[in-house]
Parts: C-alpha cells; structure tokens; sequence
C-alpha cells in the first residue's frame, strides 16, 4: 500500500493541496488528507485511524499523541510557524503600535475582541498569553467573543461586529474585509508551531520520502506564499 | 457528588441553555404553526421555496447557517441594522442571539411536526365547525389547533431538544462568551477541545442529558394529558 | 319562497343537476342511497361549490357561479346535522353542544336546558365523545345545530341511529321548531313516516336529479314511490276533540274521520296521511267494526303493482285515496274501475 | 348451543351486566340508545374484554376471565358490520372487500361478484372510500364482512342508512345466508320488522341488562316491549302457493291466512308477523271485504294503553294475537272480556 | 457556469452525500418504525428511558456524539471490534461509519415524526382489520403501516436533509478523508477553515441546496401521491 493518508489541520489546507499537486506530478504515489480540527484529528488517531502522517495546528495535540506512544518520535518535527496579528475592518484600520500597556481597550471602546476561544482554540491559547504578556488581559477579558475558530473569528470581524480581532496571518491574509493593523512581536507568546510526525500505525511505503518532501525548500514556497513561516 | 461540582461559568452555562432553548422554542412556535399551516393548506405560488428555505438550517453545515445567520442579522446585516434601529433588537455577541441561533436550527424539526398534525385533522370537523357559525380563524383556534396538539407538543420537544444541543451555528453567529451566549453545548464542546478536557466534558454532558430527559418526561406528560387517545379501549 | 336552488355538479361519474325553491316549512329529500341528496345539502350549506349554479335564501344571494358570489359557510348560519355526527373529540359533550353560541351574538332561541332533556344527554354533558353510544353520539350531534339558532337546519338522516321510542320524543319538537320558531328545514331521509309527519313539501331525487317535487300529498302518491309506506296525504280541518277518547273529529272532503289525537283545536288545518297498505276495501257497508273511519268512493283505476298486489285508486267525494290490495281480492270482490266501495281505514293509522 | 356469554363490563355509570345463550340461527338485540348492544357486541367479537365473564363458541372456550382465557380477535373470525362502517381510507373498495381473504385460507363461502352484485356497488370497486355516500359506505362494509367467509356474523344496525328498496334487496339474501350457510348472526337493530323477519330469537337489552329474551313471540308481544310495530310472531305451516296471485296460504292454529309471498314450498314452517295496528276488530262477520284474513276467536284481555288506546288480546284457536283500538271503538263495539270477535287482517300487512 | 465547474474531490463528495444520506436513511428506517411503534403503543419499563436514548443525538452538541460513536463503534470500541469479528462489518473511516453518524443523527427526527402518525392512526380501522382475521403484525403492516405513510416519508425527509447537513459527528467519528468520508457538508465545513475558501463554500453550499430541494421537491409529490387526503373536497 502506498497511499499516503495525511490528517492535518484544517487551516492548513490551501498550501498543502498545492504541495500535494507538486508530489502528485512528479508521480508520486497519491496522497490523501482529511482535513479537521486537530483535536477531533488525535482521536481518531488515537482510536486506530488509518493516518500516515499527523499535522498538528498546535504542540499539544502532538504531544496528547505522544504520550500515548503512538508517533514515531524520531520523525516529529516542527514544520511550519505562523504570526499573531491584531486586524480591524478595511475601512477603520489605522496603524496600531503593539506594545506594553497600548490602550487597547480604548480602541475596543464598548465592542468586543474577537479571536479564538482563548482555552481551546490554539490562536486563542496564544493571544491570551500575548495580552497577558502585554498586561491587557484583565482589562479586555471581559470585551473577549471567544470563536470556535480563527476562521469564524476573522468573520466577526470582517462583517464589522467586532473593531478588533487576533488572528494568524494567514488568515489575515485571505480576507479583503480586514486590514493588518499591528504585528504581534514574536516573543510575547510560546511560538506558534504546526509540528508533524510519522505514526507507528503508517503502513505506507511512501510516508517518510513524502514527510521529507513536505520538509524541502520544493514546498516552501507554497506555505510561504499562505503567510506561514519555515521552521526546520 | 464533588464530582459533579460545577463552577461559576458552568452554572451559567447551563441557566442560559435553558433560558435560551426555552424562550427559542417559545418564539419559534407562533411562526412554526403559521408557517406549517402554509404548508399544510396553502395553496399558492412559491409553496415549495418556502418548503425549501425552512428546510435549509438542517440541509446546511450549522456554521454555514451561522455564517448566514451573521450577514443577516449581525449589527451590519440586513435584517440585523434595521431591527436595532426600528425596535432596539440587538443579537449579536448576546443571548437573544443564541436563541435565535436555535430556534432557527429548531424550526425545520417544529415545522415538520406541527405540518404532520395539521395535515391529519380530520377536515369534516373543520366543516362542522364553520357551519356552526366559526369562521375561518375560529375554526383553525378551537377545532385545527386544539386537534393538532400532539404534533405542537413533537415539535416542541424536538425544537427544545435541539436548542439544548446546537453549538455550531450559535457560536459562529454569537461567539462564545461566558455568562452572555456561552450555551451548555459551546461549553461541552469547547472542553472537547483540549486535551484532558475529557472529564469535564463529560460531567456537562450528563448535566444536559439530566436536563434534556426531565423535559423530555414533562412533554410526554403533556401530550398524555393533552389525552387525545380517540382510540377504543385497547384490548390486545 | 325562502330558499331557491339551482346547482350543477360532478365527480366522476355522478352529476348531480337540481334546482328547487322552498317556502317556509320542512322539505322532505328523499332518494336511494347515491341519489345525491347529501351531496345537495352540502352545496346549500356551502360546504361544496357547484360547478354552475345559483342559490338564494331570504332574497339574499349566497352562491351565484356566474357573478362568482359565494357566501361561506359560517356565515350562512345553517344548522348542520350530518349523517355522520362529527362531535369534536376534544371537546366535551357540553361544549359541543355551546359550540354554536360561542360565535353568534344572537339571542338564544333554544334554551339549553330544554333541549338536553328533550335529547336525554343529561347524564353525558361532562363526557367527552369518545366513548358515546352511537345514537348517544347522534342525539349531541343534533343538539349542537339546534342551539346554534339556526337559520335553516339542514339535517341528513338524523333520526337513523336512533330507536323508535326516542324519535317518537324528537319529532314533535322538530314540529315546534318548524311551527313556533318557524325555522325551515330541508330534511333526508328514508323514512315516508317520519316525513309525512313533518313535511311540507316533498322531494325525490334520483341520480342525481329531481324525479318528483311538490307537497306531500302530490309526490308520495305518484307511482315514481315505490315503498311499503306510500299513501295519501289529504288535509282537512278539526270538528272537534274527545278529550275523554284522546280522538279528533276531522272534516276531509272524503267525509268525517276520526284521528288519534287529543286536544287540537277546532278549525286547524291538519295533514292526514292515510297509507295505502292500511286502507281496506269493501263492497257492501260493513257493520260492527273496529275501524272507525269508512268513507264512500268508487274505483277510478286498478293499477297492477308487482307480485300480485294492485293498486286501487279511489275518489272519495273529491280526495283521491290509495288501497293496496291483492289481485286475489281484486277477483274475489270483482273490483272493477267505477265501481262504488267503501274504503276502510284504522284510525290507529292515520298521522298528523 | 352454539354461543353462550356472560359478561360484566363496567364503563364510569354504565354497566353491562348480560348473559345468553344462543342456538344457530338469527338473535335479535334491541334495546333503546345507550342500552349496551355494541358494548354486548364488542365483548362477544373480543373487541372488548369484559370484566368478569365466560364466552364459548361451538363449545370453544373464547373468553374465560376466570382461568384468564383471552382468544384474540383474529381467532375468533367473527364478522362484525359496524355502526360506523369503518372502512379503509388507503385501499379502493374491491381491496376492502377481499380484505378478509388474505388472512385466509378457508375456501370463499360467498362468492364476490354475486355479493358485489347485491349490494349494488360494481360501479364502486374501484374507487376509494373517500367520496362514497353514505349508504354506499354502509353497503361495502356488509361486503367486506361477508366476504370474510365469518364463523359469526355480529351486525350492528347494518341496514339503518339504507333506503327501503335496497334494505329489501338484502334482506334476504341474509336469509339464504342463515338458511343456507348457517352462519349465525346476531342483529342489532331498531326496527321490529326487519328483526322478525330474521331473528329466530330475541334479546332485549335495557339499562346494560338483559330484560327479556326468547322467541319473538313472546319477546314482541311482551309489554315491555312499547313500539308502533309492536304485534305477534305466530308460526304456521305453508298449506299452498298461488303463483298467478303471488299468494301463499299458511296455516296457523287460529285458521288459514294469506301472505303477499309466492314460492313459498309446502310444508315450510314460516314466521308470520301480525302487527297489532293491523288488526281489526270486527264483532259480526265482515262481507266483502279486501282484507283476506278473517280469524275467529274471543277476547281474553283488554289492556289500556296510553292516549286513548285499548290493546285487545285476543286468543284464536289457541293462538295470541293482538289488536290496537281507541277506547272510543271499545265503547262503541261495546267490546268486554270473553265476547267472542273477528279479527281482520289486511294480507299486505303480513310479514314473514 | 465556469463557476460552478466542481472538481473531482468535490465530484466525490456530493456522489458520497447523496450515497451515505440514502443508505442512512434506509437502514434507519425500520428501525425508526419499530422503535416509533414501540414509543407509540408500547408499555414497557425503561419506556422513557429509550425515548431520552432516541433523542440523545439531538441534545447532544454534535461533536460529543461523534466521540462517543468513535468510542462505541471504532475498531477499537465495545461494538465496534465485534461487528467487525462477527459481521465482518467496519465503521471506521469508512463511509458506513459516516452513513451510521446520519443516520444517528437522523434519527430522533425519523422516529418522532412516525410515532406522530402512529399515534394519529384510528384504533377503530386496526379493530375493523382484526375482525377481518388479521393478527397484530397483518393489521400494523396492512393498516397501521400505509396509514403512516405521511409521517413516514416526513421523517425520511427530515432524516435525508439532516444527512445532508450532518458534519460534526461524521467528521469526529470517521474524519474527512476525501473519496471515503468526506461528505459534503465536511467539504463545505473544510473550506470555511480555510482563507480564502469562501467562494468555493459557497459553490459547494449551492450544489447542496440543489440536491436537497429536488429531494424534497420528490418527496412532497410522493406523499401527495400516497395521496392520504381524507378531506372533503376543499371548498374554502
Ligand atoms: N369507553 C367508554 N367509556 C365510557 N362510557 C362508555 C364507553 N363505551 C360505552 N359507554 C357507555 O355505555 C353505554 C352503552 O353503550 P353502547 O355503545 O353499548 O350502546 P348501544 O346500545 O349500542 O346504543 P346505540 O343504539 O345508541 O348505539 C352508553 O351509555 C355509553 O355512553
Ligand atoms: N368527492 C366525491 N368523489 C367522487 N364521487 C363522489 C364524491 N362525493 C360524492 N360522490 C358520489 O356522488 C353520489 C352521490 O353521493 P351523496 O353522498 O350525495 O349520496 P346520498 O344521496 O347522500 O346517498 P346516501 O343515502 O347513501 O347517503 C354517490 O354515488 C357518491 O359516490
Ligand atoms: O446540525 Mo448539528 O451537526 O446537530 O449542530
Ligand atoms: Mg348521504
Ligand atoms: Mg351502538
């Protein structure tokens, strides 16, 4: 058998399928992902799903999978990074200095903050701990709609119900309804990382040249092009 | 029972599912029986769109239905500037957003009960009726709506069944804000999310199971007083 | 003229096509089963459109197919008795019964409480309908349309379900409502007796349409009846009353007859229905009979009826009466047109 | 014995408290609205179980509440023509009547274009119930229970809808159906001639009990009994038919009478129904007259009725009949105890 | 119509929607007439308890009961490994494993929507039908059965739609795995995920709302033909 069955986070979709076209015409053998969320993702894996190859949206995930012995640890890496951005709607960005102590619920006024939902959303896990860092958090705790996912949070913003949201910049990227108004600086949160490993379970021969692929500076123009940063 | 202990946000979590999977369910109903009547008796142009558009909350993705449900009746959305201009209705990012988040997703279930009761009232008492003076709006209150009973009180349960377990289309139209329109259900499901959530998830899961069942029971009662039993005293 | 009918209509392979006018009273409807007769009360209630058609009541028109008048059915206010009871499961006997006058500001020509002891429903008022006997079922039923006060009450077999004693108890308040309240009626039924009794006007509809129509007298004696018991309606006025004898004297073209009944005043027009199966004929006066009314006529026609059984026609001074007697009498009495008889009637037969 | 039930079945007031037994043949039930028939129906079908109770069939026990012996319905393979006639709104008219036969393997007793024949519902077969009149109703659910090829046929006022023609069509062909299938039927019914043309014996239920039974002589001509039609159920012998005058002679202990019947084989013991109103009384030997049936005898009682009217009971030759005069023709005919009379009856009246 | 050009993965997925909604709801089905029957008539102990079980799917948030489809009916899962050595029948991620999670999800609204007919049906007919000679399973398939057809092909609609929108326990239970069980709705749900997917949603969401109104379309003419109008001839 050498299909390769890849589960993978679903915001990782665009660039992969590029990636996977690139694979595909070299002729290599078929790839298949189902694309979820990474929690429902680990489950299943943990449950005895036919994956090959696991790419996480966050550490924790991979490390749930870990500890339950079910990687091949030698292949985990950290594939790809991302950024943390602060957006407002196209039509009110102004530029926004992100530093200790900006006023930020001033900005925010009486509207709401929107990102992911800051316990179980990864970029909402991240933008916590930036506001945190920031010392914001217990000011704009309270303003904080908490989405299921960066995706929906980046619509609350875009149709304008919200002022401000935290996003990937990724997503940020993709959508003409929002404007980039602050970069979050790196080292106000734990680096956001989409680490990936080959499972004990993979039966594909292919798996690890395909791991490898995905690895070479060939893909990364795809994930750069999406706004993600190479990690290895 | 420390087990069982939940904490502030919980508690909220399961007063406002309540509060909202009733007051959706409440809501819904006029405009469910309305609109099952149309679809019951009506006859007129565009019967099957309508059919189709109450249809559409189960047939979608419940994010796409919120997704929807947000260009509509967000602060900018069609309908959503003009009601908060007009009557000072504001969903979003608050609880009568959630409610309406289920009630929507409740509707097609509500709509379908009601329409199956409608439709198998027997139309010679409805005769009876108007030559007993009713006209046609007496008729459809003290003879269609009173026989139709079983099918209100279905797609009642259905309907509050529903809200209780809806998440999707509410947290994508409302987000996910404790004490505001944070349901029981964002709430199981948020915990789902993390690893080790698991426990938590299933004690908030038994607490809307607890729910859920009482107000299953309290509707089965319901409906037995409602006591439409026409049937012979059964012998076999 | 009160109410006027002219109605086209089909399914299938049934046309119904009538068309009738009707005074005040009660008028008969009668037919075979599938004649269409309930089909009729249905397009006068307004509970069917005839295909063509025109109706009015009390110079009001309600149906008129050409100019697309159609008055609904609640606002006609005609009293309904169907043949099947339709009693509403949901509620109970006694709100079925005020069912009516939850929706007319009207004041209440029935009284409530009469009508329930005239029905005998008493004991079943805070029943639901679920468990009725049927004739229990049909005697709400009929309670219902009467304390709507209706208009005009349309009843389609109402009496079926139920047992002589009790229509014996029904029928003369239907007269009352007909004489004191002068509600009219239109009434269905397979009964000649119970419609005789009521029945101002009379008529026959088979296949859909109207074979025979005028007063009773007319309609039943006319050869297109063909039942047990068909007879003659001849109407007469009261001599006098044997309040003692519980009889009545009554005054027919015919001669003087003696009916069953105390207590009806003098001078009142009453209809005799004398069935021709309970009219004797002799040839000779008879003497000592318990049969009080003889009355003298001659023969004006024999008409063969099948198995053996004839139809004398008799003119009793001016009233055409009907015998029915077998052809074994016609030969053994030698009864031949013209001949004069005398015709025997038990008073016990005759009907108000 | 072929069915024997004793049963109790309380509903809130009502109470049914019956027992009978019964031999093959027709039983008759009547009873005022309300009184228990189709309750007594119900149980007897298994449609209802009775509190305490013991029914056995052809020496099977159905129901013993006592050794908790509950024989199914669909065991039982009782016909049951019901008030309301209950037919199956999904299935065309033929399907409703061939329903009974696939549930079974019994060779068709009842053949169905002759039964769809008498009935007179070819044109129905293949249509649904929902616009079918409601005679028409009426007419396929006797079909459907018929053609179930029934062990029992429970019939619950089956012909109270039916017009006066039709009801004679049926009439007999369930008298072929007693004579010759032996099927035994118990009949509801209201009217007291359809029953003594049929029944064998009679029940009268009152208030859920059974107030009296036997044949229907002596039911009918019981006081208990208060209906126009009330009269005697005499048995005689057919002495000779009269195919030219459409006559049989039959002969009764009280003397010889003609009956409106042709055909009818010698020596066949026939019921003859002698309503009481069709009874004269005549104290010398009528001449002349129609009526055929002239019987001697005396009075053994006079019996005063309600409004005027006298019962006279009269014993010819040992057989009872009675008469129904006004007191006023008692008077005149000075009528006493003992006087020996003629009793005049008109042979159109005669039923058998 | 460029636009509404699909590709082959998205080819696959309607073919796989219209296949697993069809086969959920036909297996379902006599499971959903007899546990209606059994709600309907039924008295039994635990008669609640199978009701609350029957609507759990609908209390629960989605996600909650794909896990514990996941736990139940997975390779590994208490059912799931013995009907696997018994009936060489697999779930996991494979489409059977997605036609289970709709049809679960379809269930309570299959069930609920014929025990309303079921319950509307005149005990009256079924006695008619036993003095007949028909015994309890004749009378329910001859009589109780057709006169259900109103609510049977209700809750067949509900259940196909609800198939057609179900994402969130089918993706929790067997993944999205293009070509075995990536539905439609987990197409769509996928493309929300990502930046930019907007367009292609929304294609794909019409592509759903065109199947699912032809099904309804279809179903609505099959129950006119069942044609169970008892009325009278409308007048009004
Ligand atoms: N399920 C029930 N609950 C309460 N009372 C009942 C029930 N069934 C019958 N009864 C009562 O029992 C009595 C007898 O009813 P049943 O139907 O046997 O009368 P019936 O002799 O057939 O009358 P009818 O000639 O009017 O049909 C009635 O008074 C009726 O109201
Ligand atoms: N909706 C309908 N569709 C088809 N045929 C119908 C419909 N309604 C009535 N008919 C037919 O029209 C004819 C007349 O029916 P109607 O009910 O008027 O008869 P009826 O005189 O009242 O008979 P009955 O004395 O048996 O009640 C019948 O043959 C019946 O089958
Ligand atoms: O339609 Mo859902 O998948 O129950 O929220
Ligand atoms: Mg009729
Ligand atoms: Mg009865």
């Amino acid at each position: 058998q050498d299909r390769v069955t890849v589960f993978a986070a679903a915001s990782l979709k665009n660039a992969l399928d590029m990636a996977n076209n690139a694979w595909a015409t070299q002729g290599q053998p078929p790839v298949t992902v189902s694309y979820a969320a990474s929690s429902a993702l680990a489950r299943q894996i943990e449950a005895g799903a036919p994956a090959d190859i696991f790419i996480s949206a966050d550490l924790d995930w991979m490390q749930y999978l870990s500890e339950k012995g079910l990687l091949q640890e030698d292949s985990r890496t950290n594939l790809l990074g991302n950024r943390l951005v602060l957006i407002a709607p196209k039509a009110h960005a102004t530029p926004i200095q992100i530093a200790p102590g900006f006023d930020l619920a001033a900005l925010l006024n009486d509207g709401k903050l929107a990102m992911g939902e800051p316990n179980s959303v990864p970029a909402g896990k991240y933008a916590k701990a930036a506001l945190e860092k920031l010392r914001l958090w217990s000011v704009v705790e309270k303003h904080v709609a908490g989405a299921e996912n960066v995706r929906a949070a980046l619509a609350l913003v875009s149709r304008g119900e919200a002022p401000y949201g935290i996003v990937y910049q990724t997503d940020a990227a993709a959508d003409p309804g929002v404007a980039v108004v602050g970069t979050f600086p790196e080292d106000l949160h734990p680096p956001i990382i989409y680490p990936i490993a080959l499972l004990k379970s993979s039966g594909a021969s292919a798996a690890s040249s395909y791991l490898n692929f995905l690895k070479s500076p060939q893909t990364a123009p795809f994930f750069e092009k999406e706004g993600f940063t190479i990690l290895h | 029972m420390e087990w069982l202990h939940l904490s502030e946000d919980e508690w909220a979590a399961v007063r406002l599912s309540l509060w909202v999977s009733t007051i959706a369910t409440l809501v819904a109903l006029p405009f469910g029986v309305f609109v099952a009547y149309l679809l019951a008796r009506g006859r007129f142009w565009g019967k099957s769109v309508l059919n189709g558009l109450v249809h559409l909350p189960l047939i979608l993705p419940p994010v796409v239905t919120g997704y929807l449900l947000l260009i509509a009746f967000g602060r900018r959305g069609v309908f959503g500037a003009y009601l908060e201009s007009l009557f000072g209705i504001v969903f979003s990012f608050r609880w009568t957003g959630a409610a309406l988040a289920c009630g929507v997703m409740g509707f097609p279930l509500m709509v379908r009960s009601i329409r199956l009761s409608l439709e198998a009232v027997d139309g010679k008492l409805e005769e009876a009726a108007a030559t007993l003076g009713a006209n046609r709006a007496w008729v459809f209150l003290t003879v269609t709506l009173p026989l139709s009973l079983p099918g209100i009180i279905a797609g009642m349960v259905l309907a509050f069944a529903k809200a209780m377990g809806e998440f999707g289309a509410t947290i994508t139209f409302v987000s996910n804000i404790p004490g505001e329109t944070q349901t029981l259900s964002a709430a199981i499901y948020t915990l789902t999310q993390v690893p080790g959530g698991d426990a938590g998830a299933t004690r908030l899961t038994l607490v809307a199971i607890v729910i859920s069942f009482s107000a299953l029971m309290a509707s089965e009662l319901m409906a037995h007083w409602a006591g439409r039993r026409q049937h012979h005293d059964p012998v076999r | 003229m009160i109410l006027s009918v002219e109605a086209q209509k089909h399914f299938g392979a049934f046309a119904l096509d009538a068309g009738f006018t009707s005074a005040a009273g009660v008028t008969a409807l009668f037919g075979r089963s599938g004649s269409g007769k309930t089909t009729l009360l249905r397009v006068i209630a307004g509970l069917a459109r005839p295909d063509v058609g025109r109706l009015t009541f009390e110079d009001t028109v309600l149906v008129d197919t050409q100019r697309k008048v159609f008055v609904p059915v609640h606002q006609r206010r005609f009293g309904y008795i169907f043949q099947d009871s339709r009693l509403f499961p949901h509620l109970s006997v006694r709100n079925n019964l005020n069912f009516g006058s939850w929706f007319t500001s009207r004041k209440r020509s029935a009284d409530f409480d009469d009508i329930v002891h005239l029905l005998g429903i008493e004991a079943l008022l805070d029943r639901k309908p679920h468990g009725l006997s049927g004739g229990e079922r049909q005697r709400v039923a009929i309670g219902r349309a009467l304390l709507a006060s209706p208009r005009l009450l349309l009843m389609d077999e109402p009496l079926a379900a139920l047992d002589d004693a009790r229509k014996n108890e029904i029928l003369p308040y239907l007269e009352k409502l007909r004489d004191e309240m002068k509600t009219p009626m239109i009434y269905v039924s397979h009964s000649v007796a119970e419609v005789t009794r009521l029945a101002d006007r009379v008529i026959v509809l088979a296949d859909g349409k109207i074979e025979a129509a005028g007063s009773p007298a007319e309609v039943l004696a006319s050869p297109s009846i063909d039942q047990r018991d068909t007879g003659v309606i001849i109407s007469g006025t009261v001599a006098s009353s044997n309040a003692q004898h519980h009889v009545s004297h009554v005054t027919l073209r015919a001669g003087e007859v003696i009916l069953p009944a105390a207590g009806l005043e003098r001078g009142r027009r009453v209809n005799v229905h004398i069935a021709e199966r309970d009219v004797l004929v002799a040839v000779q006066q008879p003497e000592g009979l318990s049969a009080l009314n003889i009355l003298e006529g001659y023969i004006i026609a024999l008409e063969p009826q099948r198995e053996g059984t004839v139809r004398v026609r008799i003119d009793a001074k001016g009233d055409i009466l009907l015998a029915r007697v077998t052809t074994l009498s016609v030969d053994r009495l030698g009864l031949t047109v013209g001949r004069p008889i005398f015709a025997v009637i038990k008073a016990m037969a005759l009907i108000h």
